[in-house]
C-alpha cells in the first residue's frame, strides 16, 4: 500500500520535527500518560538546571495594560526563578479572523513548535485534553500538589477549581476568568427619566429597553451573546432559562432543548421589537464604548475599554449581574481560560509547574485583578484585609462579576474533534434564530441533530 | 517663342460643381469617421466615464480625506478634510513601527519579484526556443498549478516551511513563491514574439544558448521585464494570506498582516486607520504613478494569449 | 545531330556518397539537453510548494485526521467525500460561489467592454486618464479595501450609509445583513476588478485590425452590426480570457475580503468554496474533509478550465 | 455605372496635409489607378472616397450625388484592402455573405449570388473554409469575392495585390484587368507599383505629398510625364535626369549639361537652367543611333559621352551604367555586352525622346512655336496650378 506508506512517511517526517526542536513525539506522551499514578512523575529540577520554556498567551496580544502585567509577571517569576527563561508569545491570530486562541496552539504543533505552557479557553477542553496532549498535570505532579497550589492563604474558589478536570484528572489550572455582565450607559438612562432600572430579569430589561427606545428613536440593547464569538455567554443565557448545552456525560447535544429555545425566542422577542442592534462582536463593542449602544450584555473583561470610553463620553457606567428568566436561578457562565501544560519534556513540564502556580498565585492576582482588570480567582483575596479588599471597594464595579463567581456554570466543551464546528453551528443557529428570522425552534433542533451527527 | 510649363496634360477637372447643395462647410478639426460605431454623443461617453472613474476613485479619496481630518472631526461627512491634521499618522507611528513594516514589505516583494523573474525567464527560455519531447506535457503542468487553490497547499506547505525553520521569517515568505506559474506563461508570450532571426544570427556568432539569453534576448526585452517585474512586485506587496501564517508572533513584520491587526486593535478609530491603511498603499500608488506606463504595459500583456 | 548538355554532378550527392551515408536516410535527433535545464529550476519549484501539497491532499482525503502529529490518521474510505458533498454548507458556499462568480463577470467583462467602447468613442488623452484612473482601486492593498469600505459603509457615521440616509434609503449594517453582505462584497471586489478588466478588454479591442470594421462598414454594416457581428466575435478570445481569470482569481480576490469583513456570515450569506475549504482545513483543522474538499474543487475547476480552454480555441482565430 | 467627383478634398493630420485640396473626375467605367509613393496621401484619398474617413475639407460627388456625410455603408461601395479583412470568425461562404447579409437580402438570393461569385472565381470547394485556412491568393480572390457579390457601383481597392508573390501578382493583374472589362463598372485602385498602373489602368493619378502630379492615360504619363517627379518615378530603371542649360546657338535651340550636348530644333530660346530626362531605353550606341538616325541628321539629336562604369545583364537586354560628369546614366538595350568597364562610350537619343523640365518649378516644359509661325488661334498658355 505505497499510499499509507507515504503517508507514515509524512507523519513520521512531522514528528521528527517535532523531536528536533526540543519535544518528544507521541509514543513518549502515552508512556507517560500510562505510567502516571497519583505520584509525582516528574523530576524537581537540579539547583544548576537551566531551563526555558514559551508561555503561550491571548493577553499579550493586545498592547498596552495587557502586555505589560504579563511581561511584568514574568519577570518578576524569572528573577524569583534564576534557572528558568520564560519567553512570552502572542497567538497566531493574524491568519483569520476566527482563528481561536487552541486553534493557533494546534497550527504550531502542526509545525512542530507548540509552546510549553498554553494559556487556553475551556471549550476546547476535551480536545485539548484528549487530541491535542495536553499534559495530566495531577498525574505528573500529583493530586496533592495540585491541592496544594489551589489551597493556601487565598484559597481559590472552589466552584473555579474544578474547571480544568476532565474525567477526574486536573489538565488545567484555572487561570483568568470574566463573565457575563450587564453593563450600563446610566447617564443616559437618567436622561430618559430611569434612575432605578430593574434588570433582575429579562422583562426588566425589555421595559427599560422600550422606554429608552421611546425616547431615542433608536435600539439600545446589544447582547454580545447572541453572535459569533459570544457563543460561551449564550450558553449561560441557556442556563439560566433551565436549558441545557450538552448532557452530562458528554456525549449528547442538548441545545435543541425546551429551555435553549425559550432563551433563544426571548432575544428574538427583543429584536423583533426592536430593541436588539445587529452588530458583530468588535462592532458591538465599539458601539457601548462610544455610546451608540445604552445597554450591553457582555464579558466583564471589557471593563477597562468601558471605562474609558465613559470617560471620554463624559457618561456614567454601571453594571449589575445577568438578567434571569422570571424565577429561574440565573446560571452564568464564565469566559477565561486555563493554563496547560503542553511541553513533553520532563524539565521543562517541571518549570512549567512552577511557572503556572506562580501565574495563579495571590501574587499574580493582584497584579492581574488591579491591572487588567480580570476576577480574581482566589475571591477571598477581595474580602476582610485581603490584598485586593481595597481594589474591590474602590471598584464597585467588580461586584457583579464577583457575585456571580458563587453561582458559576462551566463553559462547556463540546466533544469530540470537531467541537469548533460544533460551536459554529451553534452560533449560527442562534443568530439565524433571533437575527434572520429563523424559527428558533426548528432552527435549534436542526443545529442540534447535525451537532450531534458530528460527535463521534 | 519661349518654353512654357505646361499642365494641359493634367486633365482638367470639369466638376458638376453646381450639384453641390451645401455651402462651403470648412471643417476645422480632424475627425475619423466615427460612424463606424455606434454613435454616442462623445458628452454622453464623458459622462458615463466620469461617473465611473469618480467611483473608481473616490473611496481612496476618502481614504486620505478620512486620514487627514483631525480625529474628532473623523467621521465628518465634508468632501474636503479641514482643518488639516496629521494626528491620525501620528498615532499609527506611535502604535505601529510602520517605516520598518514598509521596509521589510519592500526587501520581501523585491526579493520575491526578483526571483519569480529570474526563474520565469530560464523557463521561458526552455519552454519558447526549444522543441522537446514532452513539452506539452510540461506545460500543462505549469497551466494546471493554476488550477489549485491557495487553500490546498497552504497547510503542507506550512508544515514544510516550519522544517526548514524559515517560521517568523522573510525568507519563508519568499521561498514557497519563487516560481510563479503565472509569470512563466507571460515570460513565455514575450519570448515566442521574439524575433528568431536575432537568435538564429546569434548562432551563426558562436554563442551559446545561455550567451543568447543574456546577451542577446533580455537586453531586447528590457520593457517587458521592467513590466512584468513591477506587476510581480505588487503581486507580493499586497499579498496578505501567507505572509499572515508565516509571521504568526511578528504582526509588525510586514504591512499587510501590521495593518490587519492593526484594524482589529483600534476599534473605531477611523482616522487612525485609514491612516494605516494610506500608508500601506503609498508606495504602490508612488509607483504607478512614475511608473504607469510600464504597470498598464504588464496587465495588458496578461491579457493577451 | 543534336547533343544533350551533360550537367556536373551536384556537389553534394558526390560528398555524402564519400562519406557513406546514404542521402535518404534520416540522421537521428538528438534530444536537446538545455531545455529542460532551463525549465527544471520551475519544475522542481512548482513541484514541492504545488503538486506536493495537492497530492498530499489527495491522500489525506481518504482519512480522518485532525492534523495533529501526536494523533493516529484514520482510515476513512470515501466517507470524507460524502460527508463533503452532503453538507449543507458546502452547498451554501456552491450556490454563493455561483453568485459570485456571475456577479464579478458582470464587472470584469460586461462593463469593462461597454466602458472600453465608450472610451473608444471619447478617445485621445481623455481615454487614458479615464483608464489611469479606473485602473487605480486594482492596486489597493486587500487589507486597505477591506478597511476602506467598511469605513465608507459603516452604520455609525459611513459616507454610504450617510448619503443614502439624506435621500431617505437606510440600507443599515450592510455586513450584518444575510441579503445585503454578499452584495457589499461583490461591490468591493468588483470595485477592485474593473479596472483590470476595462484594461484587457481596451487591449483586446485595440488589438483588432480596424480594416474589419471598416470593411464591414463599406459592406454596409451599422454600428450595432458591427459590434455584434465583428467586434465581439472576434474580441472573443480576451473575453474566454477574462471570463476564465474571473472564475479562478475571484477566490483569491474575495477571500481576504470575506474573511475582513464578514468572516463568512452573517449566516453564511457570504461565504464561498476557497473561505471554506480554510475554515475546514485551518480552523475545524479537519485534514480528511479539507483535503476531500479540495480534491473536489481541484477536479471542479480543472473541468472548468478545460471547457473554457476548448471554448476558447475554437473562438480564435488568428488574426494574420 | 458610377461617375465619382472630387472637389478640393483635403484631409488634415496633425501638422501636415495628407490629401491637400485635390479635385478629380473619375468618370464611369474608368480603372483608376492612384499611383505614388508611400506617404504621398493615396490611401487617404481612398479612405475619404469609401467614407472611411471623414474630409478635413471638400466633397465627394457620386453620380452628382453629394456623399461627402453620408457613412460609408450607405455609398453602395466595396472595397478590398490590403489585409484583405476576411472576417476571421466566419467562413469563406459566410464572408461572402456577410454584405449581403447585412442587407438583409433573402435567402435563396443570397446563397445564389455567393455560388455565382465563388464560382466566378473558382472558389466553390473553399467555401466551408476559415480565412486562416487558405493561401494568400485565395484570400485575395475572397476579398474580391465579397466585392462583387455585392454589385457595387464602384469598386475601391487598396493595394490588393501587395501580398502576393510576383508570378501570382501577374496573373491576378490579367484578372482584374478582365473583370473589368467584363464589369465595365468604375475601379478605383491604390498602388505604388507603377507596372500594375501602367498594366491596368484606363486612367493614372500620380499624388506626391497629397498633391495630384499628373492625370492621364498611361501613355501620357509615361510619354509625356508632366513633372520631374512624374519622370522620374515611372519607368524601371528611372528616367536619366541631368540638370543643364538651355540656350541658343545660331539659331538652334540646344540643351546642354556636362558631357551632354543636343541640338533641338531651330529657334531662339532664351538661357535658362533646366533638367534635361531621357529614359534609359531611348539611349543608343553612337554609331547605331547615327546610322538609325541619319535620315533625320545628326544635328536634331542628343549625344551623351561617358564611361563605362558596369553592366547588368537581365537576359534579355542589358543595362548600362556610364559615368557622364558627375551623374551616373543608364541606358538599356541588348547590344552593350561587348562593352567592358573603363570603355569611352557615346550614346545619342533621337529628338523627340527628350524632355525637358523647368529646374524650379520640376514642370514640364513644351517648345510652343513662335506666334507668327502659328495660327493665332494656336498659341496657347496653359498654366494650371
Amino acid at each position: 500500500m505505497p499510499i499509507s506508506i507515504r503517508l507514515a512517511a509524512v507523519a513520521v517526517t512531522a514528528v521528527a520535527a517535532l523531536a528536533l526542536t526540543g519535544c518528544v513525539g507521541g509514543a513518549s506522551a502515552a508512556t507517560s500518560t500510562g505510567a502516571a499514578g497519583s505520584v509525582a512523575t516528574i523530576p524537581t529540577l537540579g539547583p544548576d538546571q537551566k531551563v526555558s520554556i514559551t508561555f503561550e498567551s491571548y493577553n499579550l496580544a493586545q498592547a498596552g495594560a495587557w502586555t505589560d502585567t504579563i511581561q511584568g509577571l514574568i519577570s518578576t517569576f524569572e528573577s524569583q526563578h534564576p534557572n528558568i527563561t520564560v519567553t512570552g508569545q502572542a497567538p497566531a491570530t493574524a491568519a483569520g479572523a476566527n482563528t481561536s486562541y487552541i486553534s493557533s496552539v494546534q497550527t504550531e504543533m502542526l509545525a512542530g513548535n507548540a509552546p510549553d505552557v498554553a494559556q487556553l479557553t475551556f471549550d476546547g477542553l476535551d480536545y485539548i485534553a484528549n487530541d491535542m496532549g495536553a499534559q495530566p498535570i495531577s498525574q505528573l505532579v500529583g493530586e496533592q500538589a495540585v491541592q496544594d497550589a489551589f489551597g493556601g492563604q487565598y484559597p481559590m474558589n472552589a466552584k473555579a477549581t474544578k474547571l480544568g478536570d476532565w474525567n477526574g484528572v486536573t489538565y488545567g489550572i484555572p487561570y483568568v476568568f470574566s463573565t457575563p455582565v450587564l453593563w450600563y450607559n446610566a447617564t443616559a438612562l437618567a436622561d430618559a427619566g430611569i434612575t432605578h432600572p430593574d434588570f433582575s430579569t429579562w422583562d426588566g430589561l425589555e421595559k427599560v429597553a422600550q422606554t429608552l427606545k421611546a425616547k431615542t428613536g433608536t435600539a439600545p440593547l446589544t447582547i454580545s451573546c447572541t453572535v459569533t464569538g459570544g457563543d460561551w455567554c449564550m450558553q449561560g443565557i441557556i442556563k439560566s432559562n433551565g436549558g441545557s448545552i450538552v448532557s452530562a456525560d458528554h456525549s449528547t447535544i442538548e441545545f435543541g432543548d425546551d429551555g435553549s429555545v425559550g432563551a433563544v425566542e426571548e432575544m428574538r422577542k427583543l429584536n423583533d421589537e426592536g430593541l436588539l442592534q445587529n452588530l458583530d462582536s468588535a462592532s458591538m463593542y465599539n458601539a457601548f464604548a462610544s455610546g451608540k449602544s445604552l445597554i450591553q450584555v457582555q464579558t466583564s473583561a471589557l471593563q477597562s475599554m468601558f471605562m474609558a470610553g465613559a470617560k471620554a463620553g463624559g457618561w456614567q457606567l454601571k453594571n449589575t449581574t445577568l438578567p434571569a428568566f422570571g424565577t429561574t436561578p440565573v446560571a452564568p457562565t464564565n469566559s477565561g481560560s486555563a493554563l496547560f501544560i503542553m511541553s513533553k519534556d520532563p524539565a521543562k513540564q517541571a518549570a512549567a509547574w512552577e511557572f503556572i502556580k506562580f501565574m495563579t498565585s495571590p501574587t499574580a492576582y493582584e497584579q492581574i485583578s488591579t491591572k487588567i482588570g480580570y476576577l480574581p480567582l482566589r475571591d477571598t483575596m477581595t474580602e476582610g484585609d485581603g490584598p485586593l479588599a481595597a481594589w474591590a471597594k474602590s471598584n464597585p464595579l467588580v461586584a457583579p462579576n464577583i457575585a456571580q463567581l458563587q453561582k458559576l456554570q462551566p463553559w462547556e466543551s463540546y466533544p469530540g474533534s470537531n467541537y469548533s464546528q460544533i460551536s459554529t453551528i451553534f452560533s449560527k443557529a442562534v443568530e439565524d434564530s433571533i437575527y434572520y428570522g429563523k424559527d428558533p425552534k426548528t432552527t435549534m433542533q436542526a443545529a442540534q441533530q447535525q451537532a450531534q451527527a458530528l460527535v463521534k | 517663342m519661349a518654353f512654357v510649363p505646361v499642365a494641359d496634360i493634367t486633365l482638367p477637372v470639369r466638376t458638376t460643381a453646381t450639384t453641390i447643395r451645401s455651402q462651403d462647410r470648412a471643417r476645422t478639426t480632424v475627425k475619423t469617421a466615427s460612424r463606424r460605431h455606434i454613435r454616442v454623443p462623445a458628452v454622453v461617453g464623458h459622462i458615463v466615464l466620469i461617473v465611473v472613474a469618480f467611483a473608481s476613485i473616490f473611496p481612496i479619496y476618502w481614504m486620505f480625506a478620512t486620514a487627514f481630518r483631525e480625529p474628532v472631526d473623523a467621521s465628518a461627512q465634508t468632501i474636503f478634510p479641514w482643518p488639516l491634521s496629521l494626528d491620525s499618522f501620528t498615532t499609527v507611528w506611535q502604535q505601529i513601527p510602520i517605516l520598518s513594516m514598509i521596509g521589510n514589505t519592500f526587501v520581501m516583494a523585491l526579493s520575491v519579484a526578483a526571483c519569480q523573474l529570474v526563474i520565469a525567464i530560464l523557463a521561458a527560455y526552455g519552454f519558447s526556443m526549444w522543441q522537446f519531447p514532452g513539452k506539452n506535457v510540461l506545460f500543462l503542468f505549469f497551466i494546471g498549478s493554476w488550477l489549485v487553490p491557495f487553500q490546498v497547499t497552504m497547510i503542507p506547505n506550512y508544515v514544510l516551511i516550519s522544517q526548514l525553520g524559515l517560521l517568523g521569517t522573510i525568507a519563508g515568505v519568499i521561498v514557497p513563491n519563487i516560481c510563479s506559474a503565472f509569470a512563466v506563461m507571460l515570460m513565455r508570450q514575450h519570448m515566442q514574439s521574439f524575433p528568431r532571426e536575432l537568435i538564429d544570427a546569434a548562432h551563426m556568432d558562436g554563442r551559446n544558448s545561455w550567451g543568447i539569453l543574456l546577451r542577446v534576448v533580455l537586453p531586447n526585452m528590457r520593457p517587458a521585464l521592467a513590466a512584468l517585474g513591477i506587476m510581480l512586485f505588487i503581486e507580493a506587496w499586497n499579498n496578505y494570506l501567507w505572509p499572515a501564517l508565516i509571521f504568526q508572533h511578528q504582526s509588525n513584520a510586514l504591512v499587510q498582516v501590521g495593518i490587519r491587526s492593526f484594524l482589529g486593535s483600534e476599534g473605531d478609530n477611523w482616522g487612525a486607520i485609514m491612516a494605516a491603511s494610506g500608508l500601506a498603499c503609498l508606495p504602490i500608488f508612488l509607483i504607478y504613478l512614475f511608473l504607469q506606463r510600464y504597470i498598464v504595459d504588464g496587465f495588458v500583456r496578461s491579457g493577451l494569449r | 545531330m543534336f547533343v544533350t548538355d551533360v550537367r556536373p554532378a551536384p556537389a553534394a550527392e558526390a560528398l555524402s556518397n564519400a562519406a557513406g551515408v546514404s542521402p535518404t536516410r534520416r540522421r537521428r535527433r538528438r534530444v536537446p539537453i538545455a531545455p529542460y535545464l532551463y525549465v527544471l529550476p520551475a519544475l522542481i519549484l512548482l513541484g514541492i510548494w504545488i503538486y506536493r501539497p495537492l497530492v498530499q491532499t489527495f491522500q489525506l482525503s481518504f482519512y480522518s485526521w485532525n492534523l495533529l502529529p501526536t494523533q493516529p490518521l484514520t482510515p476513512v474510505g470515501l466517507q470524507n467525500y460524502v460527508s463533503v458533498v452532503s453538507s449543507q454548507q458546502l452547498r451554501d458556499a456552491l450556490v454563493n460561489t455561483g453568485i459570485y462568480i456571475a456577479a464579478f463577470l458582470v464587472f470584469s467583462v460586461v462593463l469593462p467592454i461597454a466602458i472600453a467602447l465608450l472610451s473608444r468613442q471619447v478617445g485621445g488623452r481623455a481615454k487614458t486618464a479615464y483608464q489611469a484612473i479606473i485602473f487605480v482601486p486594482f492596486l489597493v492593498t486587500p487589507v486597505a479595501a477591506a478597511a476602506v469600505w467598511r469605513w465608507l459603509l459603516s452604520d455609525s457615521g459611513g459616507a454610504i450609509p450617510t448619503v443614502l440616509g439624506n435621500f431617505g434609503i437606510d440600507i443599515g449594517d450592510v455586513l450584518r445583513s444575510p441579503s445585503g453582505a454578499i452584495w457589499a462584497i461583490i461591490l468591493i471586489v468588483g470595485w477592485q476588478m474593473l479596472g483590470f478588466g476595462v484594461l484587457v478588454v481596451s487591449a483586446g479591442i485595440a488589438g483588432i485590425n480596424p480594416d474589419y470594421a471598416h470593411a464591414a462598414s463599406i459592406d454596409g454594416a451599422g454600428g450595432w452590426t458591427i459590434l455584434r457581428r465583428i467586434t465581439l466575435p472576434l474580441l472573443s478570445p480576451t473575453i474566454v480570457f477574462l471570463v476564465l481569470m474571473t472564475i479562478l482569481l475571484s477566490a483569491q480576490w474575495t477571500y481576504p475580503m470575506i474573511d475582513i469583513l464578514t468572516q463568512g456570515g452573517p449566516s453564511d450569506s457570504t461565504t464561498n468554496l476557497y473561505y471554506l475549504l480554510y475554515q475546514i482545513g485551518f480552523q475545524n483543522f479537519d485534514a480528511g474533509s479539507a483535503g476531500a474538499a479540495g480534491t473536489l474543487f481541484f477536479i471542479a475547476f480543472s473541468l472548468l478550465a478545460l471547457g473554457l480552454v476548448t471554448l476558447s480555441d475554437r473562438l480564435s482565430f488568428y488574426d494574420n | 455605372m458610377s461617375r465619382i467627383e472630387i472637389v478640393q478634398l483635403t484631409q488634415q493630420f496633425k501638422g501636415h496635409r495628407a490629401v491637400d485640396a485635390v479635385d478629380l473626375v473619375i468618370e464611369d467605367g474608368d480603372f483608376v489607378v492612384l499611383l505614388g509613393p508611400s506617404g504621398c496621401g493615396k490611401t487617404t484619398l481612398l479612405r475619404m472616397i469609401a467614407g472611411l474617413l471623414e474630409p478635413t475639407q471638400g466633397r465627394i460627388l457620386i453620380d452628382g450625388v453629394d456623399v461627402t456625410e453620408l457613412p460609408s455603408k450607405k455609398r453602395n461601395l466595396a472595397m478590398v484592402f490590403q489585409s484583405y479583412a476576411l472576417y476571421p470568425h466566419l467562413s469563406v461562404a459566410k464572408n461572402l455573405a456577410f454584405p449581403l447579409a447585412v442587407l438583409r437580402t433573402p435567402k435563396a438570393e443570397r446563397v445564389r449570388r455567393v455560388h455565382e461569385v465563388a464560382a466566378s472565381l473558382g472558389l466553390e470547394n473553399l467555401l466551408e473554409r476559415k480565412p486562416r485556412e487558405l493561401s494568400g491568393g485565395q484570400r485575395q480572390r475572397v476579398a474580391v469575392g465579397r466585392a462583387l457579390v455585392r454589385r457595387p457601383s464602384a469598386y475601391l481597392m487598396d493595394e490588393p495585390l501587395s501580398n502576393l508573390d510576383a508570378k501570382l501578382r501577374t496573373a491576378t493583374r490579367q484578372e482584374l484587368s478582365e473583370l473589368h472589362a467584363e464589369l465595365s463598372a468604375t475601379f478605383v485602385y491604390v498602388t505604388h507599383d507603377q507596372v500594375e498602373a501602367m498594366t491596368m489602368a484606363t486612367k493614372i493619378v500620380v499624388l506626391d505629398a497629397g498633391r495630384i502630379e499628373q492625370f492621364g492615360t498611361p501613355d501620357e504619363i509615361y510619354h509625356r510625364p508632366a513633372s520631374v517627379f512624374v519622370a522620374g518615378f515611372v519607368g524601371a530603371p528611372p528616367m536619366n535626369l541631368v540638370v543643364g542649360t538651355v540656350g541658343s546657338i545660331g539659331g538652334v535651340v540646344t540643351a546642354t549639361a556636362e558631357g551632354i550636348e543636343a541640338r533641338l530644333w531651330p529657334g531662339v530660346a532664351e538661357k535658362r537652367t533646366v533638367v534635361i530626362g531621357v529614359r534609359p531605353e531611348h539611349l543608343r550606341l553612337d554609331d547605331f543611333a547615327a546610322n538609325a538616325e541619319s535620315t533625320a541628321g545628326s544635328a536634331s539629336a542628343l549625344s551623351v559621352e561617358g564611361v563605362v562604369e558596369r553592366i547588368e545583364n537581365l537576359g534579355s537586354e542589358q543595362v548600362l551604367y556610364l559615368r557622364v560628369g558627375d551623374t551616373l546614366m543608364t541606358a538599356r538595350g541588348d547590344d552593350f555586352g561587348a562593352l567592358r568597364r573603363g570603355d569611352l562610350l557615346a550614346l545619342s537619343a533621337p529628338i523627340e525622346r527628350i524632355h525637358l523640365f523647368d529646374e524650379a518649378t520640376g514642370q514640364r516644359l513644351e517648345w510652343v512655336p513662335e506666334p507668327d509661325e502659328l495660327p493665332a488661334a494656336a498659341a496657347q498658355v496653359a498654366v494650371m496650378a
